[in-house]
């Protein structure tokens, strides 16, 4: 089949996936539309929309890449392609994209017999506004400075913005009481790593952007790869946490809040281990790194070790190496 | 430079002891030798000299270097011939002159204008050692102060009231005392 | 809770916290040019106002009037955001430093004087937020187009990066002997054993007090902006208040260094004989009032040693500063570290006595090794070939 | 759906997403060293994961897993940092494609793009300041010795 036949038909069953989950009335036309880059098989148009109407895990797939679709195309638009000069409205179209996306991921309603009646989001914490204003914050700050690392001209620009993702993961990792990671982050990364590179960055670019850094490596490959490894990931992880696409016997394995895994699903071992936010969080951190990980500390250990080194070993012949 | 060379004092590193090397004892050193100074200020001890209020004394105020003057004759005229040697000596080109026909007999030109640029001006002294007549020459002035640039560009009148200024204090530094240039014969004459 | 009292409350403490230090930051300025007036046979500021009390007001003033000037070429963006990150950071900081909590009226809710109480990993929020100050000083170097910023910035990133490893192992044997990170326990464990952690990891303190210094840049490692080769250093380029806030940031830094060395090594609140005043963990107004004051002057008095150190001791060379972290400094962090980790194994929890030997007998050690075997600050005379005077 | 369930969800999503963009950016960047901060990306959207695990399990090994994590992640900047340093003394540039000779023989071989070259603004040279202006003359000279300066020193 042409590559052409088969972005029609892609195009085709997105649509029909978005219009099957939300107006159940349109899916049969938007779905003939599809099916009409087909070739007008009714056959297939069937198929299609019983994966669309099914809601089973392929549905979920088509329609994350739904949402995910003017992500991608924004990221492609906002990678440097060698245009001549500084073009702001390809960047700003894909910026506007990629944030539409975004606002999509985390308004897109999902279907009332999913969220057992209340209206709910794909990205939504259940207990409301209050507990969730801070992922939003963070994750939106997060996701958006991930594109701006991956898309700035600027490496010393990539490297600033990867320094707000870790800060806004560090931020993520405090609301889920990781509050050791959450300064270890912040310290080894952000004030560790990532100034070395900026100092290698700024002694070896002191200029800033450099040719190679206006073109990238097949933009629109990249693109199409991340959007289907995207959306496979996000239409996995959507349908396999929502209660009703999980069967009732595997719905015991669902365990929805920490009290229940408490008494009910998990080891001795286990219980031990639980975190009780009451303790010195560190404290207890430590105890489990230290008792039941010894052994990987130690080949962490010897780990650093080797990569300081090794390290020490590349870089040391640098003044003999011919030019 | 010859190693033997008899002006030549070779310092010796002093050998530092084990604690030296540790930078202990220089570090107790300095602490102690500004604890002192800073006890002794506090004190009343010795203590600079408070500037604006006490004015610093000259060892030899013939050899300072500091706001120029155009000294005077003893008729009270400019004592300056235009010969523009001071304006080419300056090597900051800071020095103006325009000269023109002296009304006296004594010398055939005279400043019309004669400008110093004090902001342009590097105190080297060159004008001075370059005048045949004594007639500019550096004072012990150093706080000159001012608000704009026009303000430090002196004049002719300005280099002149300096001399009044500093006459009281400071003797002209001629070596003859009258100073007068030897008088050219007339044209003509 | 009430919403006032998540909202307001906090704010209230942030008021009051960037108040006082801003406060605090102008005064020590004061302070240091008046002290290294004195060191320096001076008088130091005592135009403006009696006693040059008003100097820091005209500083002030001086820093929001003066002109602001972009350098052609620089990085707008990153130039104007280097000193607004380097003074949050340093800001932050003050998160954590606890100052006691106490109940206003008996049977009223406690007031926690500390703006966000309870973290955990107090000691490492601060080392975190320490460790993105560098961001303001590469940034600034690099933003302002100019190399003698560039070369302070680079000079500046490695030192900071450098000094943040001992820094790190010079507290963990605080930490061992309270059992944990945040302040609060810290300064109560000293409380309780009557010990000051000084007289029990006097290596560790030594580390800190030197780690700190590089840390907050002060003299004795004031690399990233030594004048007589780099001009100013990162900060070359800075004009009016964009300077002001490095400078403000540069205070901040050694409030908080003298903050940290207060709580983690000199007992925090804790004083004999005010223990009356200061004991448990709720007291009331005037508790709390001493505890702050006592809190205030053990800083006050640390800050002064370091303005003491500052103009008394040249600085030093770079390859003497990296040979310092990397060859001293770490070492005896990680001697630090084995010692406290041994005692507090093998030792009673009570036993500070046995501890406070162990620590003086590792220092000992550590001079006693380096008197035979050092050759850091030793380098071998290079005379000419031939002899002076012979 | 439960809190944590979504808790956990979101958390996967972001993960996910960051996992991704890493991807993305690391595919179709040259700069060695935004290569590299995309595979850090990576590895963040997997801490992301492990810690959003960690909080619904209520158990510590995700963040356990997060902390190895890390500490391989500081390994590697050591690691790739020699290298880059290497490859850049080696080639005066952090592109990548220098190095594409390295990949097996029948792959094809990247062909730059046409760049077009982006007009590089004339450098801003610092103005001397004036000295300060000539002095009024009292009458118009026809040539004095400071005219003749000002060509020579560049006065004014």
């Amino acid at each position: 089949m042409h590559p052409h036949e088969i972005l029609m038909a892609a195009l085709g069953q997105c649509l029909a996936a978005f219009t099957g989950e939300m107006h159940a009335g349109l899916a049969p036309l938007f779905a003939w539309a599809g099916g009409a880059g087909l070739g007008g098989d009714p056959g297939l148009r069937d198929r299609l929309l019983g994966v669309v109407l099914n809601r089973d895990v392929f549905g979920y797939i088509v329609r994350t890449f739904l949402i995910l679709l003017p992500a991608g195309l924004g990221v492609y638009l906002m990678l440097p392609r060698g245009l001549p000069s500084k073009q702001p409205q390809y960047r700003r179209v894909g910026a506007a994209l990629a944030a539409f996306s975004l606002v999509l991921i985390c308004v897109w309603p999902v279907s009332e017999k999913i969220s057992g009646g209340a209206p709910r989001t794909v990205l939504w914490l259940l207990s409301g506004w209050g507990g969730s204003a801070e992922f939003y914050l963070l994750g939106i700050v997060s996701l958006a400075s991930a594109v701006l690392t991956i898309t700035s001209r600027n490496p010393v620009y990539s490297a600033l913005w990867f320094s707000l993702v870790l800060l806004a993961n560090a931020g993520l990792y405090l609301i889920q009481h990781a509050e050791f990671l959450a300064a270890a982050t912040a310290i080894v990364y952000a004030g560790a790593i990532l100034v070395t590179f900026l100092f290698v960055l700024m002694l070896a670019q002191p200029q800033g952007a450099a040719s190679y850094d206006r073109v990238s490596r097949e933009p629109f490959l990249a693109c199409l790869t991340g959007l289907l490894l995207a959306g496979v990931l996000l239409g996995t992880i959507h349908y396999s946490t929502s209660v009703e696409a999980i069967p009732n016997a595997a719905k015991q394995s669902v365990r929805p809040t920490a009290a229940l895994a408490r008494t009910q699903m998990t080891t001795a071992r286990e219980t031990s281990a639980l975190v009780d936010y009451a303790q010195p969080h560190v404290a207890n951190l430590g105890k489990s790194l230290f008792q039941e990980h010894f052994v990987s500390i130690e080949i962490v250990g010897v780990l650093l070790l080797a990569a300081v080194v090794g390290a020490m070993l590349i870089a040391g012949h640098t003044s003999e190496s011919p030019r | 430079m010859k190693p033997d060379d008899r002006n030549i004092k070779w310092v010796v590193e002093p050998q530092l002891g084990l604690a030296g090397r540790m930078y202990l004892t220089p570090f107790i050193d300095g602490l102690t030798t500004t604890a002192r100074h800073f006890f002794s200020t506090v004190a009343g001890g010795q203590m600079t000299r408070q500037f604006p209020e006490e004015r610093p004394e000259f060892g030899n105020p013939l050899i300072y270097r500091g706001v120029h003057r155009l000294n005077k004759d003893e008729q009270g005229r400019v004592k300056c011939v235009a010969c523009f040697l001071c304006a080419t000596a300056c090597p900051a080109h800071c020095i103006d002159i325009i000269g023109a026909e002296a009304p006296w007999n004594d010398r055939e030109k005279y400043p019309l204008s004669f400008v110093i640029d004090e902001l342009r001006c590097i105190y080297c002294g060159m004008c001075e050692e370059a005048c045949p007549v004594d007639a500019v020459e550096l004072t012990t002035l150093f706080d000159l102060t001012g608000a704009s640039r026009e303000e430090m560009i002196f004049d002719k009148e300005k280099l002149l009231s300096v001399y009044d200024q500093t006459i009281a204090q400071e003797p002209m530094r001629s070596r003859g005392g009258s100073g007068a240039f030897p008088r050219m014969p007339a044209k003509g004459a | 809770m009430d919403a006032w009292q998540v909202w307001l409350e906090p704010l209230i403490k942030i008021a009051i916290v960037i108040g006082a230090l801003q406060g605090a930051v102008a005064y020590l300025i004061l302070v240091e040019r008046k002290a290294a007036a004195y060191i320096q046979d001076r008088l130091g500021p005592n135009r403006v106002g009696p006693w040059g009390l008003l100097q820091p007001i005209a500083d002030g003033a001086k820093f929001l009037l003066k002109e602001e000037i972009i350098p052609a070429g620089a990085d707008k963006v990153l130039f104007l955001l280097a000193p607004v990150s380097i003074l949050a950071t340093a800001t932050v900081a003050f998160a954590t430093i606890p100052f006691g909590y106490f109940v206003p009226w008996p049977g009223a809710r406690p007031i926690e004087l500390t703006i966000a109480p309870g973290l955990d990993i107090g000691l490492l929020f601060v080392f975190a937020v320490g460790s993105l100050g560098v961001y303001g000083v590469v940034l600034g170097g690099w933003a302002s187009n100019s190399k003698y910023s560039l070369l302070g910035g680079l000079r500046s990133s490695a030192q900071l990066v450098s000094y943040e490893i001992p820094l790190g192992l010079s507290v963990i044997g605080v930490m061992l002997l309270s059992g944990s990170m945040r302040m609060e326990t810290i300064m109560t464990a000293q409380a309780q054993s009557g010990w000051w952690w000084i007289a029990l990891q006097p290596l560790g303190f030594a580390v800190f007090m030197v780690s700190g210094c590089a840390e907050s840049a002060r003299l004795p490692f004031d690399l990233p902006e030594c004048e007589q080769e780099l001009v100013g250093g990162y900060h070359t380029e800075y004009t009016a208040m964009k300077f002001g806030m490095f400078a403000l940031a540069e205070y901040q830094h050694l409030i908080t260094v003298a903050f940290l060395s207060v709580i983690l090594y000199f007992g925090g609140w804790h004083v004999w004989g005010l223990a009356p005043f200061t004991e448990g963990n709720q007291v009331g107004l005037i508790g709390a009032a001493v505890r702050v004051a006592v809190l205030a002057i053990k800083v006050l008095l640390m800050i002064l040693l370091f303005m003491w150190i500052r103009w008394s001791w040249p600085r030093f060379r770079y390859d003497q500063l990296m040979t310092v972290a990397w060859k001293v400094m770490i070492p005896l962090g990680l001697l630090n570290l084995v010692v406290s980790a041994v005692a507090q194994e093998f030792l009673a929890p009570n036993d500070y006595m046995t501890r406070c030997v162990l620590a003086w007998l590792a220092v000992g050690g550590c001079v006693l090794y380096a008197a035979l075997f050092s050759n850091v600050a030793a380098p071998e005379p290079k005379r000419p070939q031939a002899s002076p005077q012979a | 759906m439960s809190n944590s369930a979504v808790a956990l969800n979101n958390y996967l999503i972001v993960g996910g997403l960051l996992f991704t963009l890493g991807l993305v950016g690391f595919l179709s960047r040259r700069n060695l060293i935004v290569m590299f901060l995309c595979a850090e990306m990576m590895l963040q959207g997997v801490s992301v994961t492990l810690v959003g695990f960690s909080g619904y399990h209520s158990t510590w090994s995700g963040q356990i897993f997060a902390v190895f994590s890390l500490a391989v992640a500081a390994a590697e900047a050591a690691v790739a940092m020699a290298l880059i340093v290497v490859l850049f003394h080696r080639g005066d540039s952090l592109d990548v494609s220098l190095w594409q000779d390295l990949h097996e023989p029948d792959q094809p071989t990247l062909v730059d793009e046409q760049i077009v070259d982006e007009p590089v603004p004339e450098p801003q040279w610092p103005h001397l300041a004036v000295a300060g202006p000539l002095p009024t003359h009292p009458q118009p000279l026809t040539a004095t010795h400071r005219q003749l300066d000002s060509t020579e020193v560049g006065r004014g």
